[in-house]
């Protein structure tokens, strides 16, 4: 008889939780049509609740790292916490959806959302090359259907084929690479492959090369960023602001894995090659968002940016590096799904899409949503009172303590030039007067909408509060970072 | 092993990757790309397969199969956007979809 | 305790302004108050302040992010006691301004002033680096609104221009935190770790220098100073560029002894150019506002030469300077704002002889001037003879440029008051203008009566300022 | 004698992969495009015998020749006259550096290829008869790679749910000319 | 005693406070009152001190009394603090007393001025300042004084702030002011460094052990703020643009007190020149130089208070060159009857113009004898006390001077007597060229006009100051006859011992030719008036005097203009297109290069391809070439 290996339920309780909830949330078509958005939405962000909850459980419970089910997936503390931010980012997204205008497909909605969760919340944990990109094309899949999902708006589709199409590129390079990999060392598992003798040194690091081409795809780092931004644009608001939050957390947490796990011997080369990908992002991003008009597409040329700072983290190569990326995905992830959801309010509102222009006055309209975008502003660009500050901050150490001093003076660089895009944004909010607004709104007052009123207000608490509870962060974080092998 | 070695395996794989990729970067068909993107997979497959042949491991094979999966889920939902599309009367042409850019 | 409370209590007070939906006045007038609290706070301190004692006082120390050696931690020095204290005056006499303009979309208003005001004491307290770095970048944050919503016609160029000029300097500072605390193990300033990496100590200078600012990092301040509202400019002329200065004096020369050494000379000259290049802007300058904008420039750079001077002299002589400057130009941006409530402009050409038969004004801006040139006797004129004679022991070149920017002082502060007080009366100057009325006065007066205290006594700010000889440990 | 053989169809196999994947992207006409690409799986199916991977064969064709391509023979049915697009067209510099690009691609893994061959390419392991036997795959998957299997289930779903939601029609916007 | 000296130095700082304060609560009247009673308290405490001093014993007038310390810095600490001591006493005496004079003048003087409060204020300020001049105990609380006096000065100048020339005479007054300003603190600044004291005492203990080259910048320094203070040449262009101010400032401020400044740092410094022989020569060198030029400049004003400026400005070259030579006792005599003399001038003058409503050139004036007899003896007693003329006061302490430098020996010494002498000369020339073309002649036709009013030369309040300095001019001389009796000069002689003397014969011969030259003055000044002509002749030499020699177009050229000009290129050609543009640039170039970004995102999804699959061969060679 064939023994199947003994599952660890634990470790996968979050991806479980997500699934479940998808499940119910699909099923939801059978319920009668009123209550299907109501129920599917409470499952997704239940499950994501859940999930994240559980997460934390399964941080408390493993100390120390362990393979589970013959490899294929590790329960450690790095997954765990990577899985808490992406539930809580997952319940805020569920939140800010809840006024999205459609007429129908809800339940299907909410299920896909759940499920890239699941999927994401499974990729942080995956431990071998098969995992990782199964995982990978999990959520993908699902993310390519959610953004097209508004499939009577045009862009939308638009946007799902660009990123089905360069999204398959880049996994078939990841899937290529991954071969590679197996091909010089015979193994799959990451801790195999790093303990392997590589028969060939040429297919390893070309393998090398191509899985971060294929993850850096994902973290959106440039060069490999150049859909982010059609795709932020023409997505659904709130599945950009999940793309943005999540999709990069995951990313840039198994990236961390993977090059620190399995390929510890090539440090040398890597790391330099991810500092020059962080420079680059820094610039690109940083550069193109100054001749945005559309606050999406700014946001998710400042999403490639925060890539390239990430990175910076990941560069680093050493715990303070860990420890510097989990920290700011926190407030990162905060500020982006916090900035989409104002975008969605003011969507809404207008019925059009969000661009500066039509911002003109939107601070003293809507003080609420004004001083939220501004805060996420002031956190994107490492103000005080933010835990960008601190993010920034903690980036710049480890960068600097891994000898990249060359790269913290980029960092300082396109932290300025990015001056000119997040204070522009607060300019529109506040010194231009309503008259200037091109676009009138569509109706007199705005709809109601607690549930996003409810979202931003969590991620205001989050950037705000990360700025002020770092310790309790920062010994996760170590915790977290612990986990893996530097 | 009889026959050529894995290498002349690899090298097929090698080409087939390349000229999936060249229909990736110059159809603008959008069934074409997806076709194109289809021979890249196979491509890996084949270099998974070879490699597994290599070292007398499974796994490449299982990764195959897994990637077989893949393969198949991509392009349902390719030809699902590409139907939703064709409903909006959009051109199926990817040079036409650039209303997104700057 | 008490120094957390006189950083937070505005800071709370911003808050509630902002989120209580108060009339308009009523929140204007709560702001006042609590300003006037900040100034009891102060006086508070003040008297449970050991002048004679050189060490840092009235401290708090809370551990923040432990694992680098960061903390909550603050405290006052003599001169940094002072400093925060003209800073709470300024505020109140800016706050009070602004409630007798009546600032529209006041709630907003005056919680950003508010905020303004403690996150500039909080720079003055700060005794860690990160603490430092935080409350001097958080000060651009209001800064940037009440530039950008409440200025002038070009307000926005105005601001943009001068957020991203200091930013660019403060993020050469973050790197520079940064390296300290990487290559430290600490953010703390108070366990006296020095660092002789000549880079780091650039990246401060620079960020000090463009808030200074120093020649030729002044590009932000003409615009700036010009379409601010006129408190704001007090403020940003009076309190926010000595920042600069508590930064140079605070972490430049304790903790890079031998970087500072090594610069001052390139330092020194660039002080020297700002403040004969700022004298010789403002001579020319068409407008009052102008002209105080370059004249501060000026009067910075020569604060700038007092701290390199790395003497007793020069150190004390910065400290009253930047004391007696604080009073003097926000008393001279108010006297602006008032002159423009009546004239609709600050041309200078324009403006000629608003003092006449208005002796009020005339008498207020004659005493404000005066002290601004630097008449001997007052308090401007102690800091500044201390600061000469401090930069003799750099360099006697350095005193006799001192000398020539307080020949060239006097050459545009009579100009500015010739042009208010004589002249025929310019085309912006309506005959049924009113004198200044007792609420203007009202705000004006407590400053120059503080100034012609120190006048009277500038021992009281120079010699506590590093009492007990602190400064020995601070010198290189 | 036996290797001979194995040699022929390798040639024949390998020529038809590449010749069929060239026709794939050449091809205007998406019809015979994925009609190429069946052919082309197909060869590739020969190819993974010869690897001994007699079960990924099967599947290949089956599955991935079989229904895959059916779908997408019918979509391009569906579509008709809208599936044609141009060849390729679009700015020169696009084409070049497409072209180019792809070359570089190609060189560079057969360079790697090139440079990996003496380490061990020439020297495939020993193998059991039932290497790459449907049983073999089968307890991989139900042990070792069990999660690998799932997934590839739910990944499966997740692209049946997709082909619904992208698919469905609303009632104002009706069929396709 | 010290309490005396006290209250000198705060009575008139509480009269320009309660002025102030008052405000409009106060009449005009009362303001005058207060200013001038507050300057005769003064007078009185300054009295009280002296007499104090008096009664001390040889060798112990010399008290410094210390408030509380004013500025501290380290080690170093300067103390508000008075010396009082035979020098300080003479000078508080001159000061508060003829300022009380002067300013109770002005009651009647400025009466009707709208603005007449503001007026005693600043006089009372003035006094203050003045007088805490001449008080310091130590360099930095004398610099302040320096400064205030100047400040001062500037206000009551600009007074009539509507007359464009008087804005503008008094920046100039105040900016060539501030540069003394600021040599004067340089020396300070060197003083501190080298000896760690400003106080006089300390200072001159130690001047002994400075190197000479720091004794000699000290002493430039100090110098270079007495010149400008008392209008030396090369900084005395602003002296005659002051009369543009009330008369009785110039009369108070710009003859009797403040411009005499100088002179009494040259004394009281005196142990410093001493130690810088060279720079001592050279103030008495420039001394000898103004008295020259601006007797000769004098000749040319048309301008009544000008001219009298001139002489002012000639007469403090007389003090300076005695300063100079080391006859301090002569130099701070010749400091008080000039103080005497020339506030009576400029007060007799000052009627003159009152009666004639303002006007001050003397071409519209003439024949005013008849009209103003008691106007006319007072100017006359004045005119003859400055020409040298015996029995008035300037006979006595000029020719001191003058005897002084012949007694200071070798070349200079001869030479500064020869200048001397010739200046005597100038002196009755310019002087009684005034005074013929005041007073006698035939009445012009303003003077008619102001003549039917028929009322009386002034109010009391002018006539009795001018009659007390009448007084003062004619008789203030006896204080000091050579070989007979001299307490003044023993007096001074006690704070700065003289270095040189001249002996009794020396005096009387000298004041013979002196005597001869002023009478050859007065002659020529009386044929040429009889004659309807001027003493320069010239058109030529006219000119060159009528511009001053040209010193303002020079300094205008030099200075002023060239530091507009610069400020000016600077904001054209630094501020504006480097300073303000850089940035403008920088951003502009940053946000077109954001376009570009912009535009590589072309939409088009292939070039998205071809850029990762490019980025990707980038990637592979990389790691594969430096595996």
């Amino acid at each position: 008889m064939i023994d199947t290996p003994s599952v660890d339920w634990l470790a996968l309780s979050p991806t479980i939780a997500l699934l479940g909830a998808a499940g119910i949330a699909l099923l939801s078509v059978l319920l009668p049509e009123w209550m299907r958005k109501a129920v599917s939405a409470i499952a997704a962000i239940f499950g994501f609740g859940l999930a994240a909850a559980l997460a934390g459980w399964v941080f408390a419970e493993s100390a120390t790292p362990e393979l589970l089910i013959e490899g294929s997936m590790v329960r450690d503390q790095l997954a765990a916490m990577a899985q808490v931010i992406l539930g809580v980012t997952g319940a805020v997204v569920v939140l800010a959806s809840w006024g999205e205008r459609r007429r129908d497909n809800h339940a299907e909605y909410y299920a896909l959302l759940a499920t890239a969760g699941a999927g994401m919340v499974f990729f942080v944990g995956a431990e071998n090359l098969m995992t990782l990109f199964l995982g990978l094309e999990w959520f993908s899949l699902c993310l390519y259907i959610l953004v097209a999902f508004d499939n009577e708006r045009e862009t939308s589709l638009e946007a799902g084929l660009k990123y089905l199409i360069v999204g398959g590129f880049g996994s078939a390079v990841l899937l290529f690479g991954s071969a590679l990999v197996y091909g010089a060392t015979s193994e799959l598992s990451f801790s195999s492959i790093a303990a392997a003798d590589p028969s060939s040194d040429a297919f390893l690091f070309a393998g090398l090369a191509m899985i971060v081409a294929g993850l850096a795809f994902k973290i959106s780092a440039a060069p490999f960023h150049m859909w982010t931004p059609d795709v932020y644009e023409g997505s659904p608001t709130s599945v950009t602001a999940f793309m943005s939050a999540a999709t990069k957390a995951a990313a840039l947490v198994i990236t961390l894995r993977v090059l620190v796990t399995a390929f510890p011997e090539q440090a040398d080369v890597w790391t330099i090659a991810v500092a020059v990908l962080a420079a680059i992002s820094l610039a690109w991003g940083n550069l193109g968002a100054l001749a945005q008009r559309d606050l999406k597409r700014i946001l998710a040329y400042s999403s490639i940016s925060h890539a390239g700072f990430m990175l910076m983290a990941v560069a680093a190569n050493s715990e303070l590096g860990g420890e510097a990326l989990l920290y700011y995905l926190i407030p990162y992830s905060a500020m982006s799904v916090g900035a989409f959801a104002v975008v969605a309010a003011r969507e809404r509102e207008l019925q059009a899409p969000v661009t500066l222009e039509s911002l003109a006055g939107f601070g003293w309209e809507r003080p609420y949503h004004g001083i939220a975008l501004w805060t996420f502003m002031l956190g994107m660009a490492g103000f005080p009172l933010t835990g960008g500050l601190f993010g920034k901050l903690f980036v710049f150490s480890a960068a600097y303590d891994a000898g990249d001093w060359w790269l913290v003076l980029v960092g300082v660089t396109a932290t300025a030039v990015s001056l000119g895009y997040y204070l522009n944004v607060v300019r529109w909010l506040y010194m231009r007067s309503g008259a200037e607004l091109r676009l009138a709104p569509a109706g007199g007052s705005p709809p109601r909408d607690s549930a996003l009123s409810v979202a931003i207000g969590a991620a205001v608490v989050v950037t705000v509060g990360s700025f002020f509870v770092v310790q309790p962060i920062l010994d996760a974080a170590s915790d977290a970072a612990s986990a893996l092998p530097f | 092993m009889d026959g050529p070695d894995v290498g002349w395996y690899l090298i097929v794989a090698a080409i087939l990757f390349g000229i999936g990729a060249l229909g990736v970067m110059m159809r603008r068909s959008p069934l074409i790309v997806l076709l194109s993107l289809e021979l890249m997979l196979n491509a890996a497959n084949l270099t998974l397969i070879a490699f597994a042949r290599q070292q007398g491991d499974l796994d490449g094979q299982i990764f195959a199969l897994a990637v077989m999966a893949v393969a198949a889920a991509e392009v349902a939902i390719g030809l699902g956007l590409i139907v939703a599309m064709a409903r909006r009367r959009m051109l199926l042409d990817v040079d036409q979809a650039s209303a997104l850019r700057g | 305790m008490l120094t957390t409370a006189l950083i937070l209590l505005p800071i709370a007070g911003a808050l509630v302004v902002a989120i209580l939906p108060l009339p308009r006045e009523t929140t204007a007038g709560l702001a006042f108050l609590v300003a006037l609290m900040e100034v009891g706070l102060w006086i508070t301190a003040a008297t449970q302040f050991d002048f004679d004692d050189g060490g840092l006082q009235l401290g708090t120390s809370r551990e923040w992010v432990e694992s680098l050696g960061i903390s909550y931690s603050v405290g006052f020095y003599g001169f940094s006691l002072w400093l925060a204290g003209v800073t709470v005056v300024v505020f109140a006499a800016a706050v009070g301004y602004a409630v007798w303009v009546g600032r529209d979309r006041s709630r907003a208003y005056h919680a950003l002033m508010l905020f303004l005001l403690g996150a500039v004491v909080a720079t003055f307290a700060a005794q860690d680096l990160l603490l430092f770095y935080i409350s001097f970048e958080a000060m651009l944050i209001p800064l940037y609104v009440l530039v950008g919503v409440w200025g002038g016609e070009r307000r926005q160029a105005a601001t943009v221009t001068f957020v991203i000029y200091t930013m660019a300097g403060s993020l050469l500072m973050l790197a520079s935190v940064v390296a300290f605390g990487v290559t430290e193990r600490t953010f703390s300033l108070t366990e006296g770790i020095t660092s002789d990496n000549v880079w780091i100590f650039l990246g401060f200078a620079v960020a000090f220098a463009v808030k200074a600012p120093l020649f030729p990092f002044h590009g932000w301040l003409p615009l700036a100073y010009r379409e601010a509202p006129v408190e704001v400019a007090a403020v940003l002329s009076a309190v926010v560029s000595k920042t600069a200065i508590y930064g140079f004096i605070r972490i430049g020369l304790p903790s890079f002894p031998e970087p500072a050494a090594d610069l001052s000379g390139l330092i020194l000259v660039l002080a020297c150019a700002g403040l004969v290049y700022g004298s010789l802007l403002a001579f020319r300058a068409p407008d009052l506002r102008g002209v105080i904008a370059y004249s501060s420039m000026a009067q910075m750079g020569l604060i700038t030469i007092g701290v390199f001077a790395f003497d007793d002299l020069g150190l004390d002589g910065a400290v009253l300077l930047s004391v007696a400057h604080a009073l003097v130009s926000a008393s001279m941006f108010l006297l602006v704002g008032m002159v423009e409530r009546r004239c609709g402009t600050s041309e200078i050409a324009a403006l000629g002889g608003t003092a006449r038969g208005r002796p009020t004004l005339a008498t207020v801006v004659l005493v404000a001037g005066m002290i601004a040139l630097a008449v001997p006797g007052s308090a401007t004129f102690a800091g500044e003879f201390l600061i000469m004679a401090g930069a003799y022991d750099q360099g006697w070149g350095y005193s006799v440029v001192v000398a020539l920017g307080i020949v060239l002082a006097a050459m545009y502060t009579l100009r500015v008051i010739s042009a208010i007080l004589h002249v025929k009366p310019g085309h912006a100057v309506r005959d049924e203008a009113l004198d200044l009325r007792a609420g203007e006065l009202a705000l004006v007066l407590p400053l120059l009566l503080i100034l012609l205290g120190l006048s009277v006594w500038p021992a009281l700010v120079s010699e506590s300022a590093f009492a007990g000889s602190t400064i020995a440990e601070l010198l290189p | 004698m036996e290797s001979v053989l194995v040699w022929i169809v390798w040639f024949v196999a390998a020529g038809a992969c590449l010749g069929t994947g060239v026709a794939v992207v050449s091809m205007t006409n998406p019809f015979y495009s994925a009609l190429s690409l069946i052919g082309n799986l197909a060869s590739l199916a020969v190819l993974f015998l010869l690897l001994s991977a007699e079960f990924l064969a099967a599947a290949q064709v089956l599955v991935y020749g079989g229904s895959v391509m059916v779908m997408f023979l019918f979509v391009v049915a569906y579509l008709g006259g809208r599936a044609d697009a141009p060849w390729a067209g679009g700015p020169r510099l696009l084409r070049g550096a497409a072209v180019v690009a792809a070359v570089a691609l190609l060189v560079e893994i057969v360079v790697v290829l090139g440079l990996a061959w003496g380490d061990n390419l020439t020297d495939p392991a020993q193998i059991e008869a039932s290497f790459g036997s449907p049983a073999s795959i089968g307890e991989a998957l139900l042990t070792d790679h069990l999660l690998a299997f799932e997934i590839t289930s739910i990944v499966l779903l997740v692209a049946a749910v997709g082909g619904v939601v992208l698919g469905t029609t609303r009632e104002k916007d009706e069929e396709v000319a | 005693m010290i309490v005396g000296a006290w209250i000198c130095l705060v009575a008139p700082l509480a009269g320009a406070l309660a002025i102030t304060l008052a405000g409009t609560r106060i009449s005009r009247t009362t303001a005058g009152w207060i200013s001038t009673l507050t300057t005769f308290v003064a007078f009185a405490g300054a009295l009280v001190a002296f007499v104090g001093l008096w009664a001390e014993g040889h060798g112990d007038r010399e008290h410094l009394s210390t408030a509380y310390t004013w500025l501290e810095s380290g080690d170093f600490q300067v103390e508000l603090q008075i010396l009082l001591d035979t020098l300080s006493s003479t000078m508080m005496l001159i000061v508060s007393g003829v300022g009380g004079l002067i300013v109770w003048y002005s009651m009647g003087y400025m009466e009707g001025d709208e603005e007449e409060r503001r007026y005693f204020a600043y006089m009372s300020l003035f006094v203050f300042s003045m007088l805490m001049l001449v008080q310091a105990g130590n360099l930095l609380l004398l610099l302040i004084g320096w400064g205030l006096v100047g400040l001062a000065s500037y206000l009551l100048i600009g007074f009539w702030h509507s007359k464009p020339e008087a804005v503008a005479a008094a920046k100039k007054a105040f900016v060539m002011n501030a540069i003394g300003d600021v040599t004067l603190a340089l020396g300070l600044v060197l003083l501190i460094w080298e000896t760690g004291t400003l106080e006089y005492l300390g200072v001159f203990e130690q001047v002994d052990g400075l190197s000479t080259t720091t004794v000699n910048l000290v002493a430039l320094g100090l110098l270079g703020g007495a010149v400008a203070k008392s209008a030396q040449i090369p900084l005395h262009t602003w002296l005659p643009d002051a009369m543009e101010g009330p008369t009785p400032v110039s009369a108070l401020i710009h003859a009797a007190t403040m411009v005499t400044a100088g002179v009494y740092l040259l004394v009281r410094a005196s142990p410093i020149f001493e130690a810088a022989p060279d720079v001592q020569a050279l103030a008495a060198i420039l001394g000898a130089i103004t008295l020259l030029v601006a007797g000769v400049i004098a000749l040319v004003q048309w301008d009544i208070k000008r001219v009298i400026a001139y002489s002012t400005m000639s007469q403090i070259g007389y003090m300076f060159l005695a300063a100079g030579i080391g006859a301090y006792g002569y130099a701070i005599f010749h400091l008080a009857t000039h103080a005497f003399f020339k506030a009576l001038l400029f007060m007799t003058a000052g009627v003159v113009i009152h009666h004639l409503g303002g006007e001050q050139d003397i071409r519209k004036m003439g024949g005013l004898r008849p009209l103003m007899p008691r106007t006319h003896l007072a100017f006359l007693v004045g005119a003859l006390s400055l020409a040298g003329i015996p029995i008035f006061s300037g006979f006595w302490s000029k020719d001191g001077i003058v005897a002084a430098a012949f007694a200071s020996g070798d070349t200079l010494g001869y030479t500064l007597y020869a200048a001397a002498l010739t200046g005597a000369l100038l002196t009755g020339l310019y002087t009684f060229r005034l005074y013929f073309a005041v007073f006698h002649g035939k009445p012009s036709e303003l003077v008619k006009e102001h003549s039917h009013d028929g009322q009386r030369e002034g109010p009391l309040s002018m006539l009795i100051p001018v009659g007390v300095l009448g007084v003062l001019a004619t008789i203030g001389g006896l204080l000091v006859i050579p070989g007979v009796w001299e307490p003044f000069l023993h007096w001074i002689d006690e704070t700065a011992e003289p270095t040189v003397k001249a002996t009794v014969g020396q005096d009387y011969a000298t004041s013979a030719i002196a005597v001869t030259l002023g009478l050859i003055g007065f002659f020529v000044a009386r044929r040429a008036s009889a004659a309807g002509r001027q003493i320069v002749t010239s058109p030529g030499i006219w000119r060159v005097l009528e511009h001053k020699l040209y010193f303002d177009e020079a300094y205008d050229a030099l200075f002023y203009r060239p530091a507009a000009a610069i400020s000016v290129a600077l904001r054209r050609n630094v501020e504006e297109p480097v300073v303000e543009r850089s940035l403008d640039e920088i951003g502009t170039g940053t946000l077109q290069v954001g376009g570009e970004v912009a535009r590589v995102q072309s939409g088009l999804l292939r070039t998205y391809a071809i850029a990762i699959a490019f980025a990707v061969c980038v990637l592979v060679v990389v790691f594969v070439a430096v595996r």
